[in-house]
């Protein structure tokens, strides 16, 4: 009765190869002790499979249009939470506050708190 | 229990307790929160007593010592919104109406929607316990800030603090739940025929209001989680000392309680909608500008939150951004009154009580939107914030839509649900017993609010400024309405219950109203509909030239008409 | 919820999309938020204090990365298991969840280990910004593990019986997405240094 | 406007005062529109016999820009609220004038204590002023207040000087006041802070230049001018940590 796209399955043992393949990948580049490799190793690689998983294993790309946008509306909302919070609590001190005893240097009489523009 | 929804009449027991039948459910979330709003209501006396008679015994209550004031005041707002407002607004009229109005026999998943309920009564069970537990109910104010919440030696309340946490946690779940069965339900049992903009706006205001709790929900659960750890295991999420944040709480409450606010707004916005249409015998004024204004509100609603925290200690530099988001807002709201307000015009407006409810909604709410617009300006709120004229400000709202849209709710659907009229003259006086005295209390508020009263404080004693006679005799005067409008509370009761048994026998379409739900008897069957209707045009076609009748049921088909 | 007796609104399918699939969507989308506030937190937390590294770098690496195989193959088995059910071959789609079951079973055993491990190391719960996160992170995404066990094995029993296979293909989905989220826990929890 | 509720004692008392005027003026004028429109359309349009309703969608342009044209004016006042609202917040709250004085105001459960500095005129020396629920400033002076907690959230208002601002435990807000009129004013804490939170009250007194001279002689002692000791910044923080059950 769905308007069922599932008649085709792709090879999904060929998907899951490239995963663990993708897997190995950042683990071996986490390895590496430069800061960028290890970071795109761990999250360039984790979008990735994340995608694959997506798109193949949960069928989105043949869902119904609005299921990916209704999934993509979510992750924007907490992308604007995180834009919203961070200036607080990511940051140490901003405009006219700062925070201690982790910047215990900031506290001095008179005159506005460091700004960290 | 597969047996009841097969629609055989089950047991007493069954059709009670454990019914999956939406009108059942539906029927235990409204007594549910009109017990809760007894008790809210009974806070609200306990502590505006004491600010109208300061020190005072309070009949019925005692003496309300400081500790007691701060839990009476957080327990009547956790109360007042999370177990009156949203299970009346959201579950009680969601699950009476969606099935109905959409024209299927039940909500989609009707074990679900039952686990929702029980899950709910239980979370107010352990609100109610803590009333019991050494220490007392939580009485940090129902925002919960940290350290105060989560430190027992700040609080004195360690148990009541954790016991409030749990049950606001699962009164989220419950919500979580039922909200998805709203959405599931809406989009895929609706009637043959019935496109996107046959939906009536109730339906589509309280599917919305789900969704957008679902989606700002999320990030307090979580915080609830870090908290409920902050108390017990001694984690430190929160403290600054151990790198946590305490403003991190308050956005993540904030960035759920500022949605909430719409939460609750758009199914008092939709139950009006549906009266006003009904009594003014008029389609909707722009039925899909209404909508568009709806969504617009559901996505603008999750930008605006830290207009809460202006003065909290967030960077000022994002006050201004919030500033301006929350000014935004009002442009879709304005645009939603506006509507409601046009679709009067040309009408034949027949004032009966619910009428009276839905237009004293209107009324009541621009005042509250008007005077949001003082504290959304970050310069004002400055001097405003925390003051009593916040507490005007959102009372102007929260009356409006969790009592005066309630009341339009239930005298307008009471038909359907039991099947007899209310008595029209007590209904007319329980109106205006609220109503006015509603506005005897808080016009008051704003005044000692702009004169710097400030919230949560069971004395003004140690103030100098704020211990004037001037301002005491506007305390005691708002407390006095508070006590008259209570006390008209009981005129409904009686009325409520009195005409279960009394009052005239309803009839199918006592209000001559087009949509779904009157074209079934009044109380509806088990499986509602003897045959599933099929939809032919929108909700609201009323007074349709050429016609002999002034309105057109959805479900009537349009050979039928002739035309 | 069992076979029988399902109301008219439970079999109609406005949108397209059958109920049961409709519903699983709106619960990963609610699910989504609750994630994905934790990680945000987290997220800003560990951005802000480059001193949590040290802590992180007690994190058993070699562990995640076994756990992460084990729910990558586990959710190959899963969609197997919804190929089956397209074919109508309820038994095998049983199997197959069930393997996938034995899979979080895995998982969570490992999990187990790891945990008594740090604790033993004095790292609890209460030892810090990093470990707090840690835990809650991780047991947060651990109950969702078990809770998709549980239902998997009720789909699986219907299943068996040639019952209800639209379900095998939701539970299926509900475990995709706990596997996502695991795929970024992995990076922020154990690599990320 | 506000002057006729509550005393405005700093030099921003009247911006804020200003702001809220024009609010009122702009929302009482829509407020009163939009009421009168809707009750004169009830009247207008109340059930009678022989009269049929007439069948409008809301689509006949003719008939939405009655909606529109109002709805448009309503955004302009937005934009003429919004503006200054940010100009008052950003001189209040953003770009601190230039200090005379300092004083670090601390909040704990649940009492105001304020530090001064002495004579010397330094703070964080030995002779700092230290007082708990009443803080000497002198009038037409700027003060800087840096503000801290002990331990929960408490705010920091006066309402004559229409000045608030949240007291976080590990935050220092810095933030400034001008006072401009003599007398004592009073200092709430207008953030939940406990049991204790309706007690939690303070005075500011506004002195004249010779009048706080001479409290200042008086309270402070000349031989330990000038030595330092640790900053009372650090008190705070160590209490918040020995408080923690």
């Amino acid at each position: 009765m769905t308007t069922e796209a599932h008649v085709h399955h792709p090879n999904y043992v060929k998907i899951w190869a490239v995963l663990v393949l993708l897997l190995i990948v950042s683990v071996v580049g986490s390895m590496s002790h430069i800061r960028n490799v290890v970071l795109i190793a761990a999250f360039g690689v984790a979008l990735v499979k994340a995608y694959l998983v997506a798109k193949n294993f949960m069928h989105i790309n043949i869902e119904k249009r609005w299921v990916p946008y209704l999934l993509i509306m979510c992750l924007l909302f907490i992308a604007i939470l995180f834009a919203g919070v961070a200036p607080d609590v990511m940051k140490h001190s901003g405009e006219n506050w700062s925070k201690f005893p982790a910047k215990q240097g900031a506290v001095t009489s008179g005159g506005p708190a460091t700004k960290n523009e | 229990m597969s047996t009841e929804v097969q629609h055989a009449e089950p047991g007493i027991f069954h059709k009670y307790f454990f019914s999956t039948d939406h009108k059942m459910i539906a029927m235990q979330y409204l007594f549910t929160g009109m017990a809760m709003a007894l008790l809210g209501g009974f806070f609200a006396y306990a502590f505006r007593m004491q600010l109208g008679f300061p020190n005072q015994h309070v009949p019925g209550y005692g003496i309300v010592t400081p500790g007691k004031y701060n839990a009476l005041v957080t327990m009547h707002g956790s109360v007042m919104i999370f177990w009156v407002a949203m299970p009346v607004l959201i579950a009680a009229f969601g699950n009476f109406l969606i099935p109905l109005m959409v024209g299927c026999d039940d909500m989609a998943f009707p074990r679900i929607n039952r686990l929702s309920y029980q899950i709910f009564l239980l979370s107010a069970l352990v609100l109610l316990s803590s009333f019991l537990v050494k220490g007392g109910p939580f009485g940090g104010a129902w925002t919960a800030y940290p350290p105060l919440s989560a430190v027992g030696a700040y609080n004195l309340t360690p148990i009541g603090a954790t016991l409030w946490l749990l049950a606001v946690a699962l009164e989220f779940v419950a919500f979580l739940l039922g909200g998805i069965n709203f959405t599931v339900t809406t989009m895929n049992s609706r009637a043959p025929g019935m496109k996107m903009y046959d939906i009536p706006l109730v339906v589509w205001m309280i599917v919305l209001a789900s969704i957008i709790f679902m989606c700002s929900a999320g990030p307090l659960i979580a915080g609830a989680v870090m908290l409920l750890f902050d108390q017990t295991m001694s984690t430190g999420f929160f403290d600054p000392t151990r790198g946590g944040d305490p403003l991190l709480w308050q956005h993540l409450f904030w960035f759920f309680g500022h949605p909430e606010v719409y939460v609750v707004l758009l199914p008092a916005m939709g139950i009006v909608a549906e009266v006003v249409a009904v009594f003014a015998r008029k389609k909707i004024f722009g039925y899909k500008t209404v909508l568009y204004t709806t969504w617009a509100v559901g996505f603008l609603s999750f930008v605006v939150w830290a207009h809460h925290q202006f003065v909290a200690g967030i960077d000022p530099r994002m006050a201004n951004i919030f500033s301006i988001t929350t000014l935004l807002i009002s442009v879709p709201i304005t645009e939603m009154i506006f509507l409601y307000i046009a679709t009067l015009y040309g009408g034949s407006i027949h004032l009966d009580t619910p009428m009276l409810w839905a237009l004293g909604f209107i009324a009541e709410f621009m005042i509250g939107g008007v005077t949001g617009i003082f504290l959304g300006s970050s310069g004002t709120d400055i001097y405003l914030h925390d003051t009593y004229f916040v507490i005007a400000h959102f009372h102007y709202t929260f009356v409006p839509i969790a009592i005066i849209a309630v009341y339009a709710g239930i005298t307008f659907w009471y038909p359907k649900m039991f099947g007899r009229m209310l008595n029209e003259t007590l209904g007319k006086i329980h109106f205006w017993g609220t109503v006015i005295p509603f506005n005897v209390i808080f016009i008051p508020l704003f005044i000692t609010g702009t004169a710097g009263d400030q919230r949560r404080v069971y004395s003004y004693a140690q103030f100098a400024e704020q211990s004037r006679p001037a301002l005491q005799h506007l305390r005691t005067t708002s407390t006095i309405a508070l006590l008259v409008m209570l006390a008209f509370q009981f005129v409904f009761l009686f009325n409520f219950f009195w005409s279960l048994r009394n009052g005239p026998s309803a009839g199918p379409n006592p209000w001559r109203s087009a949509t779904l739900e009157w074209t079934v008897p009044s109380p509806p069957p088990h499986g509602n509909f003897a045959e599933l209707p099929t939809v032919y045009r929108g909700p609201y076609e009323y007074g349709l030239p050429g016609l002999a009748d002034d309105f057109l049921p959805q479900s009537v088909p349009d050979q039928a008409v002739g035309d | 919820m069992s076979a029988s007796a399902k109301p008219i609104a439970n079999t109609r399918s406005g949108t397209g999309i059958p109920t049961v699939r409709l519903i699983t969507w709106w619960v990963i989308a609610s699910e989504i938020v609750i994630f994905g506030g934790l990680l945000a937190t987290y997220v800003m937390h560990r951005l802000g204090h480059p001193e949590w590294t040290e802590a992180a770098s007690h994190t058993n690496t070699w562990a995640g990365a076994f756990n992460t195989f084990v729910l990558l193959t586990s959710s190959l088995c899963a969609v197997l298991a919804h190929q089956a059910a397209d074919a109508h071959d309820g038994p095998k789609a049983a199997k197959m969840l069930r393997l996938t079951v034995l899979g979080g079973l895995i998982f969570l055993t490992v999990k187990g280990f790891e945990w008594t491990k740090d604790i033993h190391e004095g790292f609890v719960l209460s030892s810090g910004g990093f470990w707090s996160f840690y835990y809650t992170l991780a047991g947060l995404h651990g109950l969702h593990v078990l809770a998709g066990m549980i239902i998997m094995l009720i789909v699986a029993a219907d299943a068996a019986k040639n019952q209800e296979l639209q379900r095998v293909e939701c539970i299926g989905l509900y475990w995709h997405f706990v596997d996502i989220v695991w795929i970024f826990l992995f990076p922020l929890l154990y690599i990320a240094r | 406007m506000l002057e006729r509720y509550s005393t405005a004692a700093s030099t921003y008392a009247h911006w804020i005062d200003y702001q809220f005027l024009l609010i009122a003026v702009l929302v009482g004028f829509w407020l009163i529109v939009a009421e009168a429109v809707m009750f004169w359309l009830i009247f207008k349009f109340r059930a009678k016999d022989g009269r049929p309703t007439q069948y409008i969608t809301g689509e006949e342009s003719h008939l939405k820009r009655w909606i529109t044209i109002p709805h448009l004016l309503v955004i302009l006042c937005d934009i003429v609220i919004i503006v200054p609202a940010i100009m008052v917040w950003y001189n209040i709250k953003q770009v601190l004038p230039p200090p005379d004085e300092t004083v670090r105001v601390i909040g704990q459960q649940w009492a105001w204590s304020f530090q001064q500095a002495g004579a010397d005129g330094i703070l964080d020396t030995a002779d700092d002023i230290r007082t708990v629920g009443e803080l000497h400033v002198k009038v037409n002076t700027t003060y800087h207040f840096e503000l801290m907690s002990r331990d929960v959230v408490h705010s920091f208002a006066v309402p004559a000087f229409r000045l608030k601002q949240d007291a976080l435990p590990g935050r220092i807000i810095t933030g400034w006041f001008r006072p401009n009129r003599v007398g004592t004013y009073d200092i709430q804490c207008t953030q939940m802070c406990g049991i204790g939170h309706a007690l939690m009250a303070g005075r500011i007194i506004v002195e004249t230049q010779q009048d706080h001279a001479a409290w200042l002689l008086q309270n402070s002692s000349p031989a330990l001018a000038g030595q330092q000791v640790t900053p009372g910044t650090a008190a705070a923080g160590l209490t918040m940590a020995e408080m923690r059950p």
